[in-house]
């Protein structure tokens, strides 16, 4: 039993890492906590269902129209939104994602009302891997294997190519990069772009095992942000990491103190390690 | 090649250069000089764009560029080596240059760039992999100056470099300049240092509190009495 | 520079009141506006305020219960001689001349704070005469305690804490059979099929959510089976999971090492899915799953499972099997449905049955007089032809003793009334066939 | 300069609040006034740690909830006046604010935010799983005769209004004060450097701690308030992320670091959201919602520093002009 | 001979393999005016932050009027008398530059008013009276410089200690600064003055130490280390110190 606890943990933390890369990104390189992340998830959600019920297209098939999809929302979230408010001091930002999160939450469920909803069939729907004692469904494998795939994906576009540098050096230093020719403008509107598509990804691959409604981001953005800080703001290893230590310790916690405990196992490990490591796992 | 007319520029409203109109010709090494708070570095950034002037022309190679964002200007042909070196810590030697060849897209072209930047600087090619934060402070300035020439610039703007370096490696630096120059660069420098900076100077400018108070050779401001005491603040 | 500040500010305050006016005004100048149709028509309108979830992470279901309660209005308003009830063959109350009723809804969010304001607000300023509401437990306490403190009559719907009717209020009164009940007949129904079908069930697992209604429903387990200790029945595991769960798979993997014979459910549509997902990825097979009023009672369960929710079971107030042998529930069913898109449940047939209550209770009392109204609520019986019970009548502590609920199981995508077996419309299955062989 | 001025901006601000209530009958305004003041104390209280100091807490819920709980406990099982019950809960407020953000003041910014929302979402996990305090099923308060001493009352909500007035003073004035004061100055030092803060002389960690002990005291106070008038608390409501972000959002909206941003901010919030709800929110669509989530991204779009920002712009303008002048 | 006021004793200080100062031992006495000098890198910053406590150093002790100050928390030493200013430049720029100043004042004071005069009194010691209601962030380099001193001296320290101050500054403005150096000396304040600027610390310091690559090479009265050959290689360089022969 323990056995299948400890890997569903895992299991599970590769899910949350998938919703977390996308954040850090914008995290480390704008230092923008965006609260919308939860909400990008849930129209990627709602954009697979629906073509699964409108056209019955597999949530393997409209992935990639799911990434792109909220590739553009996010994109033009940072050109119309966003970039009003990056130099704003403090807090502004935030009040400005909170707004939208507000917002797209309740305008999904004005469109497309409240109802819990499901994919209900799907290349990997109710299939799973049997290892002795220890049972794993397929749509989690899946989404591993995805938040896998889109960690090296992500950390290889942020470390070997042209825009990926670009990437990185806005964040180290935004006035400096402009002088390398750089459109900081645009790297930011990309960043965002690109984070957006990320939680496309993991929204498609999650909606084959989670209910879709208008709340679901926000159940997971609250993590998100845990596991963020705990492997440091704008480490695309440290949210991988951190989701696993997350699932990890959500699927302990829960086995040893009871379920009803498992968040707040989580908070607990991210206040003790951050006492050791004030800048999370990997941070600088 | 360069003409600024009447420039006035600052923070928040409050203007820190006032009304300063300089050129730079083709194949020139021109200084500005001048003491800290002068208004000399608010100008370079200006140049590059990072600033908006208040009022004031910009023109480079006969077009205007005192409305166009900074990213633009590069590609225009001027670099700009910041003051405090500005190098991206956290990235190679190689990830810093590389992002000076940004504008350029011709990969046999990026190769050629990097490759004349290491026979200029042999040591940045030992140091290629090595994170730039690791570099010392003159090879930092190295680094700096490298990354400028990554985007074949027309025109190379250096500030301060000597600032927070030992003499012994200003000169060394200000050595390299020279050559670069030399090679028939434009360089745009921009210093405190009056003696190093205009003994190299084919021309040079005073900027004092703000405003251009003398020109001239570097030799003639070298020499003048008045350059002497408008820079002293007398 | 400061006098301008605190201009500006005194501005902003004098906005809010003016806001506030305003939104009196408008009030104000609706009211006559409609009085002054109504009598043209010479009657005049009851007004009843309904306090629901209507957005937030339950608004799923409020908005359900919106429906429910604006086909009981247009069954009262309009004439439906077709429905066998008094209020449905008259337009409006006949007693009091014909007069319409109109529900006024306020959104509570799941929060209690709001439902109490939106309590005050009902009755003060749209001057309502009673109100229903409000599915949440602990949204339905403060805004009944309004209630008794305005002294207006307060007929709960689906609310199924056995707290609420506890508490000694005299205004409260409440349809659903509370979670006490439902437990002792959770227990009767595993007797049931113990006796007849030898189902061999004995271990019992509870399974809720952190909250009020999760956390009071094994409470009542934890009483009751003291009770039914001698029948055999044991508790071999409680596991409780925080509301707004993103996962259940220690959860279930505890479900799991504990092999219960039957589990008890306190969940909300959204995890109790996701808990049927997880018992067929980990192959949990119990003999029986019996749900509190919550998330099975939605029909979106089958909508979302399909063949994966059968052999669920839970109490219901209906179930569409049974619009077939209740003509009355059917037709009010064909509103319902037409509104919503969806067949009637039992959260929602118990709405629509305080909608109907208060109004019947005003008919009855002929008056909107709160203290006669409550007589009425309290003294007469009610007739509710789409219960299985037949009719409502409330005991002194508001409690509706009349349980309105038959055990349902789902078979082949449809809620079958399986006990008490007066009303079967299909045999119960006491044993889940494994997951693989569906 | 206007030192000399026959009434200070507060003192107007006060007796405008005060008078409203008064002017305009109607109880629903009334609850809107209570809750306006609530909300813009709380404000006031989070702006002493996060406006001044400059350390963003996510997680003032948790004191809020505290306080609320104290009280409540205290009434619902021994018969305490809550008035005890709010001292008490402002004492064990202040003590955990002290114990838990004492280790954290060493995380810088978003870390140090995370960590506060954190222990927020822990303590609020301990009240749903304690039963003394009833747990998940939350309590409600007991309604006794209405009076002073039990802090109830049923026929009118002014004195409801009355002490909220009391307390959102109290807040308002203790960030005046230490707006004005030493700590005011050493917390915005602290804000804005801590390295040079500690070169001369400012005991940081000290002054972060005694500025999240007035903050939590504060929040707790609130609490108490709420909970008596509510009369009925469960965690889900108290110690809500919600409650947190509302506080922040309404500081934020105003202007942070100022004693007037809150209260403006919470003049236009609590309104805003309650008359969208009123108007809109029986839709069951979420209409009222949107519409609030489009404001809040509307007033962050175009004016970045708050309410206040207008206000400041002018003034930096003048200022700017004036300094340009000076040096040339 | 009496007991110096600042006593350092053989600090140590690594960052990871890099050895920052090592053993390095020096005292100044009250009143004295001491330098401290070294080309870059040669961890003279990194001492400042080890004798305020800003770091902690890995071996080695401090102590200031006989106090030990190792590793205790800048603002302990603060509180003693020991002050500091920094090398780049942290004016709290939101606030005016007498808000600045009177933030330093506080420390020896609660009061409002008093820290108001104090505040006034050391701006027009520093020349900054006319700019008191300036927002400190919109100052020039040589301004914020001052600043920085003035909210130091603010605090009434018994010692100062001045990490390159002058920096930056041209003539005129380093002149001023000597004159407000000597003038805070003969006010009775020992100052430690970390600074590059040879011509302007020569004719001010009482003793000047020289630190290389972490380890001091000279203690001496300045005409001594201006001809001690290991100091001029190490940090001079050719050129420029034929060049400050000829100034």
């Amino acid at each position: 039993m323990l056995l299948q606890v400890i890997a569903s943990g895992v299991l599970m933390g590769f899910v949350y890492a998938l919703v977390a890369i996308g954040l850090t990104l914008i995290w480390g390189v704008m230092d923008i906590i965006n609260f919308a992340h939860g909400e990008f998830l849930m129209i990627s959600m709602y954009t697979v269902f629906w073509m699964y019920t409108l056209l019955k297209f597999d949530p393997f098939v409209s992935l990639p129209v799911a990434a792109l999809l909220i590739f553009v929302i996010s994109y033009l979230t940072y050109k119309i939104i966003i970039k009003r408010v990056i130099d704003a001091p403090g807090l502004t930002a935030l009040l400005a994602t909170f707004g939208l999160s507000l917002f797209i939450r309740n305008l999904a469920q004005f469109l497309w009302s409240p109802d819990y909803r499901f994919v209900t069939t799907s290349l990997v729907a109710d299939k799973k891997i049997t290892m002795g004692p220890v049972i794993i469904g397929l749509p989690q494998m899946a989404a591993a294997m995805g938040s896998i795939i889109m960690t090296v994906l992500v950390f290889y576009f942020i470390q070997k190519t042209k825009t990926g540098r670009a990437i990185q050096a806005t964040a180290l230093d935004r006035d400096t990069a402009k002088l390398m020719g750089i459109d900081t403008e645009k790297v930011y509107a990309i960043t965002f772009g690109i984070s957006g598509a990320c939680v496309g990804v993991a929204g498609a691959l999650m909606a084959t095992f989670f209910p879709v409604y208008p709340e679901s981001g926000a159940l997971y953005s609250l993590l998100a942000f845990v596991i963020v800080a705990l492997g440091g703001f704008g480490n695309i290893k440290g949210a991988l990491y951190g989701g696993i230590i997350i699932g990890l310790a959500e699927a302990l916690g829960g086995f040893a103190f009871g379920t009803q405990f498992k968040y707040a196992v989580v908070f607990l490990i991210y206040l003790l390690v951050i006492q050791v490591r004030p800048k999370g796992l990997f941070g600088w | 090649m360069l003409k600024v007319k009447n420039l006035s520029v600052g923070y928040d409203n409050v203007p820190v250069v006032f009304d300063a109109s300089f050129e730079v010709k083709e194949g020139e090494l021109v200084s500005i000089v001048g003491s800290n708070g002068a208004g000399k570095t608010t100008i370079l950034k200006t140049l590059s764009g990072l600033l908006k002037p208040f009022s004031g022309q910009i023109e480079f190679l006969g077009r205007r560029t005192d409305r166009m964002p900074a990213h633009e200007i590069v590609k225009c042909g001027i670099a700009h080596v910041p003051e405090g070196r500005r190098v991206f810590g956290k990235m190679t030697v190689l990830d810093n240059l590389l992002l000076g060849a940004h504008t350029l897209e011709n990969q046999d072209e990026i190769a050629g760039r990097l490759k004349e930047v290491y026979d200029i600087f042999p040591r940045l090619k030992e140091r290629e992999f090595q994170k730039a934060e690791t570099l010392s402070g003159g090879e930092q300035q190295m680094l700096a100056i490298a990354r400028g020439l990554m985007s074949k610039p027309r025109l190379l703007m250096v500030d301060e470099m000597s600032l927070g370096l030992m003499p012994i490696l200003v000169d060394r630096v200000m050595e390299i300049l020279k050559e670069i120059s030399r090679q028939g660069l434009t360089v745009l420098l921009v210093e405190q240092k009056v003696q190093e900076a205009l003994e190299m100077a084919d021309r040079g400018y005073v900027l004092q509190t703000g405003r251009i108070v003398a020109e001239g050779t570097g030799k003639e401001l070298l020499e003048s009495d008045m350059v002497k005491k408008a820079y002293m603040g007398m | 520079m400061k006098k301008f500040f605190s201009l500006i500010l005194v501005l902003f305050l004098v906005a809010g009141l003016i806001l506030a006016g305003c939104g009196q005004q408008k009030q104000a100048q609706e009211q006559p506006a409609q009085q002054n149709q109504d009598t043209k028509q010479e009657t005049q309108t009851v007004k009843i305020g309904a306090i629901l979830p209507l957005s937030g992470s339950a608004a799923a279901t409020g908005v359900k219960l919106k429906y429910a309660i604006e086909t009981a209005q247009e069954i009262i308003n309009g004439e439906h001689p077709e429905i066998n009830m008094e209020l449905a063959k008259s337009a409006g109350l006949p007693n009091l001349n014909g007069a319409k009723v109109e529900f006024i809804f306020a959104d509570h969010q799941a929060n209690p704070e709001v439902a109490k304001s939106e309590a005050e607000r009902l009755i003060q300023n749209e001057k309502v005469v009673g109100l229903i509401g409000c599915y949440h437990s602990s949204a339905t306490k403060p805004a009944s305690q309004v209630a008794e403190r305005f002294q207006i009559p307060f007929v709960a719907g689906s609310s199924s804490s056995a707290a609420l009717t506890e508490r000694g209020l005299k205004w409260f009164t409440r349809i659903a059979p509370h979670d006490g009940m439902e437990t002792v007949l959770f227990f009767d129904y595993l007797k049931f099929l113990n006796e007849k079908y030898s189902a061999g069930i004995k271990k019992v697992a509870v399974v809720y959510i952190d909250n009020e209604y999760g956390v009071h429903a094994f409470e009542m387990v934890k009483k009751t089976i003291e009770n039914y200790k001698a029948d055999g029945f044991e508790l071999v595991a409680d596991i409780k999971y925080p509301a707004n769960v993103s996962n259940v798979d220690t959860e279930v993997q505890k479900v799991k090492a504990a092999k219960p014979d039957a589990i008890f459910h306190a969940s909300y549509i959204g995890d109790m899915t996701q808990f049927v997902k997880k018992y067929k990825e980990l192959n949990v097979v119990p003999k029986v799953v019996l749900s509190y009023c919550g998330g099975y009672q939605d029909p979106q369960f089958v909508v979302n499972l399909g063949k994966d929710a059968d052999y669920f079971s839970g109490p219901n107030a209906t179930t569409s099997a049974l619009f077939s042998k209740m003509p009355d529930l059917e037709k009010i069913n064909e509103i319902y449905k037409a509104k919503s898109g969806v067949d009637i449940d039992g959260p929602t047939l118990e709405d629509f049955a305080s909608a109907m209550v208060i109004a019947e209770a005003i008919n009855k009392a002929g008056t909107t007089e709160p203290a006669k109204v409550l007589e009425a609520l309290k003294t007469q019986e009610f007739a509710a032809p789409y219960f299985v019970s037949g009719k409502i009548k409330f005991g002194d502590d508001g409690q509706n003793i009349h349980s309105a609920s038959v055990m349902t199981q789902i078979q082949n995508g449809i809620y079958e009334a399986v006990w008490p077996t007066d009303y079967q419309t299909k045999e119960p299955i006491p044993a889940f066939p494994d997951w693989s062989k569906r | 300069m206007m030192k000399k001025m026959k009434f200070h901006p507060l003192l107007v601000i006060f007796f405008v609040i005060l008078i409203l209530p008064f002017i305009n009958d109607n109880i629903n305004f009334h609850h809107i006034m209570i809750m306006f003041l609530i909300y813009a104390g709380l404000g006031e209280a989070w702006n002493i740690i996060t406006g001044f100091a400059g350390q963003t807490s996510f997680g003032h819920a948790a004191f809020f909830g505290i306080g609320a709980y104290t009280s409540t406990v205290l009434f619902y099982r021994m018969h305490i006046s809550p008035w005890a019950g709010m001292i008490l809960g402002i004492l064990l407020a202040t003590l955990v604010a002290a114990v838990v953000s004492y280790p954290c003041f060493k995380l810088k910014g978003h870390y140090f935010a995370i960590a506060t929302l954190a222990i927020a979402e822990i303590i609020k996990q301990i009240f749903i799983s304690w039963e003394y305090v009833e747990g998940a099923t939350g309590i409600s308060i007991p309604v006794m005769d209405e009076g002073i001493l039990n802090m109830q009352f049923h026929t009118s909500k002014i004195p409801y209004f009355l002490i909220a007035f009391a307390i959102f003073s109290i807040a308002v004035l203790t960030a005046h004060y230490i707006e004005q004061n030493k700590m005011g100055f050493y917390l915005k030092a602290i804000r804005e450097g801590g390295d040079a803060a500690e070169a001369i002389g400012i005991d940081t960690v000290k002054y972060k701690l005694f500025a999240m002990m007035i903050s939590a005291a504060l929040s707790a106070a609130f609490g108490t308030l709420y909970a008596q008038y509510i009369l009925y608390i469960d965690p889900f409501m108290v110690f809500t992320m919600d409650v947190s972000m509302k506080i922040v959002l309404l500081t934020v909206l105003g202007g942070l670091g100022s004693i007037y941003g809150p209260i403006i901010g919470a003049a236009i919030l609590i309104p805003l959201s309650e008359y969208t709800r009123i108007f809109l929110g029986g839709t069951g669509k979420g209409v009222d919602l949107i519409i609030f989530g489009a404001l809040i991204v509307a007033v962050a779009c175009f004016e970045p520093e708050g309410i206040l920002g207008i206000f400041k712009k002018g003034q930096r303008k003048k200022r700017g002009v004036d300094y340009a002048r000076a040096t040339t | 001979m009496p007991e110096p006021l600042l006593d350092v004793r053989g600090i140590t200080m690594k960052f990871g393999s890099l050895v920052a100062n090592e053993d390095v031992t020096f005292a100044v006495n009250e009143g004295e005016i001491v330098s401290l000098i070294g080309p870059n890198g040669a961890g003279k910053t990194t001492l400042f932050n080890c004798i305020t406590g800003f770091y902690k150093p890995h071996s080695g002790r401090v102590f200031f009027n006989g106090i030990d100050i190792t590793a205790k928390p800048p603002h302990y030493s603060a509180r003693l008398g020991l002050t500091r200013t920094f090398q780049i430049v942290k004016p709290l720029k939101e606030m005016t530059v007498k808000e600045n100043v009177m933030t330093g004042a506080f420390l020896r004071t609660s009061g409002k008013k008093q820290a108001e005069l104090t505040a006034m009194e050391i701006l027009e010691l520093t020349h900054l009276a006319e700019k008191s209601d300036v927002p400190a962030a919109s100052l020039t380099i040589a301004d914020k410089k001052r600043l920085e001193i003035a909210r130091a001296l603010a605090t009434r320290p018994k010692m100062l200690m001045l990490d390159e101050a002058m920096a930056g500054l041209n003539q005129t403005e380093i002149k001023d600064a000597m004159e407000l150096c000597l003038g805070l000396k003969r006010k009775g304040i020992t100052l430690l003055v970390v600074e590059h600027i040879m011509e302007a610390i020569m004719p001010i310091s009482d003793r000047v130490v020289v630190l290389n690559a972490g380890k001091k090479i000279a203690d001496d009265v300045p005409e001594n280390v201006t001809s001690n050959e290991e100091v001029i290689k190490a940090y001079l360089g050719e050129r420029y110190n034929a060049k400050s022969k000829k100034s």
